[in-house]
């Protein structure tokens, strides 16, 4: 089945909304500013309908099958909270009201800022990015503020190493930043006698993925930090994989200076088909000055009475990079990432992760037979395959993904990490069954 | 054990025995000892219903636009989301899917895009407009970066008629990278003061950045304005309103090079502030210095028409630090919901909101500048306009919301010349009735005083 | 892709939804009562979503395709009934509160039953019956008490078209009537003659449908309503059909005593796989007092003031044949109904006919050609043709529907009804577009 | 012209060419010329946006159970409805489907009707149910109608212990074939009167109707019952409450004949009263007397599962006024909304949400009782009781809306001999906290007096 287009669709005198009618009188429009055609299609609403609803099911979507694409972290997500990010008391408030009409998302923004604080290990909170790569940017810039706040203009490279997701060299340039890239080592670990070499005063950071996007632990987590810190640099953590490691490691605790979130990976926001996310962004209380303004806080008791507000945004940062966004991040993504940290608490995280990293590690397993495995040891919360042998057969992995299509099922993240020949990036996360597996 | 993980203890317990190891617990031996089993101090877990109702309770401690008349825009904007759009968007194949890129099982999304970004185009008068930017913002933003690699030019010209976020959001964005930005002062009536664009606009400005209709409401002149930037080789950045796109001619049709805007108004409710998404559009020749994804079309090798996301050598996934943007994932889903809702406005549909919007705009206005000590400020509007005040600007709000009306954004903290005025929005939700509630509140607010 | 069943997918100890913790102390359980097996499947949310949207895929629906069963009135319906319909003080109000809290739902009840009666021209309504063939029932049984109330019992029969919906006949049967067909004449309306004869002292009534399931209008309308009424009989209107008359006719004015709509046909409810349905049951003033009880009244401004509330529900009727069932009728559904009266309004009701009428005929010009037309005349609402010469050539008509579900069709209604032999029965609805057709 | 009738002016004007025709109304002259066109006196139309507005006020005069903790039972239930079960009952290919003569295009509706059934049987445990009744009610006159055409025998014992309004639907749906309808009183503590039944049930009986737990909560004896029945050959009809179910023996162990209940718990709100949906279930012996739709298992021509609608010539479109019953049009829908969650629930989950129910309404009953002037009667029970109260069972209610709780069902309509009582209903929904304040309430009350 092919569906027409819209425009294809469209026939002239069609509308697919009724308005009101006008019920104040007329003004003179500015006639020299009007536009004479507005081409956009004209269709009822009855073929609008049957138009996305058939679009939709050429998709595939987490709700319709399995999805384990690497790096994607594509868990299903409880329908609970599309209702509740719904409530008109969420979504039907606008970002200017007075702080006293929208204490209700105050409190929750606040709450969830100290939440993830505790998650991470990392006191401060941003939640103004609204992507993983947003969240990058934030914080490097971050970095490069802290840097310069203490006169330490030089350093103007960023170390990424060869594994990382595109975004973190792509976000350190968008700063500025020289990257200079670091090898893993035949573990998969950052090569730590290389990142020792590289790392000195005109180093502003080390931006490392934990675990990586080959689904492996740093195992010289404290070692590297060690050689960072101990040469005046930052280490920045991207956090997108954070689904293997909740209630198990707080980055924070192991020398993670900033490090973002993707809320629409590990905290529950369906994929969207790209969005939208929320890459909230925490850092140590040393960086906290540098956040992006406004922050959400919390008054003090007597204040609060005084005021009338407990929550309130909080503009006073003079350190700040300054805004990264029109307003305050995504708020509808944060409503159900609180949803779900409501409903897990500190037992439910720690079982999201045991359960996606033991899905990944019995896939892992079960796969091993029959393809390359490029590092020898037990992942986290997702495992990178390498289609190497059957490539030499001729069958390369972007053959085996469209066979699995063919099948019914999405296929895996492909060609990522680029460090992998014919790489198959498999991430089954914890909502996942044995049986499907 | 949660009712989202379907593993049971049994098979759990499968799983270790094939693992060949005795507990979970061992696969994390891996993480330093003493970093390993923090003691998380979080809220004890809640069932379904108890969250629900718990969000209930928060959502309620809020007043929201349903129960109150709301004459705040400012970047925000309340307009009519017909139930279709949600209906479309709440479809689990739509917003259960990742990124399309393995176009085989994402027809869906990848149409939608497509369809989305040619009424971008329709709308903007461009001839290419991408897959979303994060919001207007960082749209506009992004548009400045644009510009610097188009034209290898650092130097930013910003007419300070633009919502002031974006300028500071600008500013962020550009801060790392070095690039110089001149903010343009405000003529008279509240546009941009042309003759000072002249006198900054040089052979080093990348772009001339400006908004229209501009953060107080006015209509800019951006047939001069992009004869001006072009006349030194320097870009025109237009940051529309969609909204007002239904009625006013094209940003393209009048020279614009990149235009953006934010898409929150065309089917997406305020949401205090997000999921928005940013439009973003520009002409054929700048096309590779585009950031974001693109969708385009292709054939199959059967010969039948597909989709697919294209020019992908210009994003991080493949260029790392040399793509034009860091943008990955980006506001797919609301960008679907925009898609929908022009899909459904359609041609008579978007003109007649804007329509509703202009005139209900006036109504107040006039109605508003005609009472004893309030003026209007500025020129020609669209749906927002400056009002000046008889008492503190903040002391109006209270008053107002005294009578349960949201009021207008205060001007003060953006603009000191405008201590004592509000910017009030008018929109096609407004009844007469709320407006002319509003003039009467502010009648009497204003005898008070 | 067959999809497994819940049974087949349910593995033991999963579940889909956490329960709130037990509040309060344990009381003792009736161990003599208690089951020890509850052998309901076990699955997790996620499962249940994935195998539930898969499912709906494997359906057809009003928004995915062009429907044209004929006698279904498979018109799309606006997405912002459901919206509506669901609106918190809709559904989550107990049918038992007190008229004062819920005074909302009565007045939208009152006003739904004063607008159906505006457009029967039968000024008393029940909203009661949540079907039509339920509508069907509570009619044959007003006119039933409505005899029986005058003494008249020697009425036992009830005459039938042979055109008739099944559910005429067998809701005759259900009130204890002896079920006697009348025939149709050539031009395919009821024979006046046959209806002349059958007509007498020993008959209840006449149920015919009007416009009949052929889609044709009764030509002689005034003529039946002379010769039953005549012969002291009552004439019951099946109105399942009013799609096609909104606006243009009021059947109260053409002699109806009696008549159902089905709300989930003609005022836009979806048919939602067979159900929930309306079957709103219109009278004349002299049948109100059979109505079932409650029925939704108005209080007059002094009592209104006095009791606090404006509507209330009535019992207090004597007469009335009693409940036909749980409660006051399927209001979710009435919201619908009302919503969709509200958008429409006089002028929007008629175009909703003339367009239903005027796509009827336009596909019965097209199609004419190519199938028999067993009746020469224009329809109204639905066409009915017959596949009698297909079948000579081997081609039955369940053939036909099969190779347009190829085509990505949904198929018209077929074997029905059962006068037109091969039949194929096509009703487009209001809401198809001219390209569709 | 409405955004629903895609049709244009352009449109007709091109179809009444092809038809020969000059204007839409010539299709109408068929209708007599007096009759034509009547003047309908009815609101004027109106937008999506104010059609939304109006329903909002209007829904916002009621006071819902979001707001106020209930206590009313009776017939229709407050239980928790996870968010899961409307997620899939808004599936368009779901909700926009007719009924499934077509199974090609149906195996959606098909396979969730028949897990619907087949969960159904393992509720009850009987051998057969049907695709579902209009309601709890209608279910159960037609449990009459069909033991009559079981056992060809005209008389029905129905105990008085049965929710009043399902008694008079059944004297309503027996009027017109004229059954003979007896009641049986209630012993001591509520229940059946079992001598009274003895002594009423002849050869002549098709059936004796009980509710178990029955209206006032409690639970009656179904094994002795069943006995009773069987040993004059009538069939013994239970109508049960499904969620009991989760914990309380199912009716078919104990020898029911045919089950039937009311769904509406099932995942589905109080909805004001409907719509809901009644449950059929029956011994395979019986099965082609049971009224309505059935949808069975069937291997098509290459082997491949599937399901159709079976046994259809039972059926009015087949039989006409032969069938087994009129109904066409079931409540589908509802019935896909309680197999959800059904499977939601699942072997844990409802046993759970029985368990919260019986400790909560038992808790409150103690409370209660403990009362000074307050009395509890009746034996054993669920999650209904029955509670005589110091003053007029409607003043209670008043003053308990006083206090914004939503009080018990007031038993004087039904019950002259419990004039004084209110019948308390509650679950899962409601709190410790709730229930206190409702103690707490009922002291201040009984103290007033
Ligand atoms: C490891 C990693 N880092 C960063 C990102 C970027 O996140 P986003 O797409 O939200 O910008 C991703 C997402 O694909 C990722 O997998
Ligand atoms: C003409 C006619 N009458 C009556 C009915 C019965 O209505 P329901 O299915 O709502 O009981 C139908 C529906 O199929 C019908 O088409």
């Amino acid at each position: 089945m092919t569906e027409p287009l819209l425009f294809e669709l469209s026939s002239p005198g069609r509308t697919g909304c009724r308005l009101p009618d006008l019920d104040v009188p007329e003004s003179v429009l500015p006639e020299d500013l009007l536009r004479d055609e507005l081409p956009l299609p004209e269709l009822s609403e009855r073929e609008i309908v049957q138009h996305f609803s058939r679009l939709s099911q050429l998709n595939f979507g987490v709700d319709t099958g399995f999805y384990p694409l690497g790096s994607c972290t594509m868990k299903y997500n409880p329908k609970m909270h599309e209702d509740v990010a719904r409530y008109a008391g969420f979504i039907q408030i606008h970002p200017w009201q007075s702080e006293l009409t929208v204490q209700g998302a105050l409190q929750l923004m606040c709450e969830l800022q100290e939440y993830l604080a505790e998650i991470t290990g990392l006191p401060a909170v941003s939640l103004q990015p609204v992507a993983g790569a947003h969240g990058e940017l934030t914080g490097m810039l971050i970095i490069r503020a802290y840097h310069q706040s203490r006169g330490d203009e030089g350093r103007v490279t960023v170390l990424v190493p060869d594994s990382a997701h595109g975004t973190n060299p792509a976000s350190a340039a968008m700063c500025g930043y020289k990257v200079v890239t670091v090898p893993s080592d035949a573990r998969g670990n950052i090569d730590v006698e290389e990142l020792d070499r590289l790392m000195d005063e005109s180093v502003a950071g080390l931006m490392l993925t934990n675990p990586n996007t080959l689904g492996l632990f740093e195992e010289h987590i404290l070692q590297i930090e060690e050689i960072v810190h101990g040469a005046g640099g930052l280490i920045y953590c991207d956090g997108a994989n954070m689904n293997a490691l909740l209630g198990v490691a707080r980055p924070g605790e192991l020398g993670t200076d900033v490090l973002h979130l993707n809320l629409h990976k590990t905290f529950s926001t369906p994929h969207g088909g790209g969005g939208p996310g929320g890459g909230g962004t925490a850092v140590t209380e040393e960086l906290s000055a540098f956040l992006p303004v406004p922050v959400v806080a919390r008054r003090g008791p007597d204040e609060a009475a005084a005021s009338g507000a407990e929550y309130y945004l909080d503009y006073d940062r003079s350190l700040s990079i300054g805004p990264v966004g029109g307003f305050y991040g995504n708020f509808g993504v944060m409503v159900k990432a609180y949803a779900y940290l409501r409903s897990l608490g500190e037992r439910g995280l720690r079982e999201v992760s045991e359960n996606a990293v033991l899905n990944a590690n019995y896939l892992l397993t079960q796969i091993k037979g029959y393809y390359d495995l490029p590092y020898e040891r037990s992942c986290l919360h997702e495992c990178v395959f390498s289609g190497k042998a059957q490539a030499k057969l001729g069958v390369h992995t972007l053959d085996i993904a469209k066979r699995l299509i063919d099948l019914g099922f999405h296929p895996p993240t492909v060609y990522f990490p680029l460090i992998v020949d014919e790489a198959l990036m498999i991430e089954p996360t914890e909502t996942e069954s044995l049986e499907t597996l | 054990m949660s009712s989202y993980i379907p593993n049971t203890d049994t098979d759990r317990a499968k799983m270790l025995e094939t693992l060949g190891i005795n507990s979970v617990e061992e696969l994390f031996e891996i993480v330093p000892a003493q970093k390993r089993y923090p003691q998380l101090d979080l809220p004890d877990p809640l069932s379904e219903m108890e969250v629900k109702r718990l969000l209930q309770a928060l959502a309620e401690k809020n007043s929201d636009l349903n129960h109150h008349p709301c004459f705040l825009g400012a970047g925000s904007y309340h307009h009519f989301v017909p139930s279709v759009v949600d209906h479309i968007a709440s479809r689990g194949e739509f917003y259960t899917a990742y990124t399309p890129y393995q176009p085989e099982v994402s027809q869906g999304t990848l149409t939608s895009i497509y369809e989305f970004q040619s009424m971008v185009c329709a709308l903007t008068g461009m001839d290419a407009a991408n897959a979303s930017m994060y919001d207007g913002a960082t749209a506009m933003a992004e548009a400045g970066l644009m510009a610097a690699r188009v034209t290898h030019r650092y130097k930013l010209l910003v007419a300070s008629s633009i919502h002031s976020t974006y300028r500071r959001v600008l500013r962020t964005y550009t801060q790392g990278i070095g690039m110089e930005i001149q903010e343009i002062g405000r003529a008279e009536d509240g546009v941009v003061d042309t003759s000072q664009a002249v006198q900054l606009l040089d052979d080093g400005t990348a772009a001339l950045l400006v908004q229209h209709p501009n953060f107080l409401g006015g209509l800019e002149d951006l047939a001069l304005l992009s004869e001006l930037a072009h006349s030194v080789g320097a870009l025109l950045v237009v940051c529309a309103d969609p909204i007002s796109l239904g009625l006013l001619k094209a940003p393209g049709d009048l020279g614009a090079d990149i235009v953006v805007g934010e898409g929150q108004c065309l089917g997406s409710p305020p949401s205090y502030g997000g999921p928005y998404v940013g439009l973003f559009a520009c002409r054929q020749k700048y096309l590779r210095q585009i950031p974001g994804r693109l969708v385009g079309m292709a054939t199959d090798a059967e010969g039948r028409r597909g989709f697919v996301l294209t020019l992908q050598p210009r994003e991080q996934h493949i260029r790392r630090e040399k793509a034009t943007s860091n943008i990955c994932t980006n506001e797919a889903l609301v960008a679907l919901a925009a898609g929908t809702y022009l899909a459904v406005m359609g041609r008579q549909g978007l003109r007649q909101v804007a329509e509703l919007c202009y005139h209900k705009a006036h109504y107040a206005a006039e109605a508003i500048a005609a009472l004893p000590g309030y003026e209007r400020l500025g020129g020609r509007f669209f749906k927002e306009f400056v009002i000046r005040t008889p008492v503190p600007a903040s002391e109006v709000n209270d008053q107002l919301w005294g009578h349960g009306i949201i009021g207008g954004y205060e001007l003060a903290k953006d603009y000191p010349d405008l201590a004592q005025c509000l910017l009030f929005c008018v929109t096609e939700m407004n009844t007469r009735q709320d407006i002319d509630h509003l003039v009467e509140a502010l009648t009497e607010i204003g005898e008070e005083r």
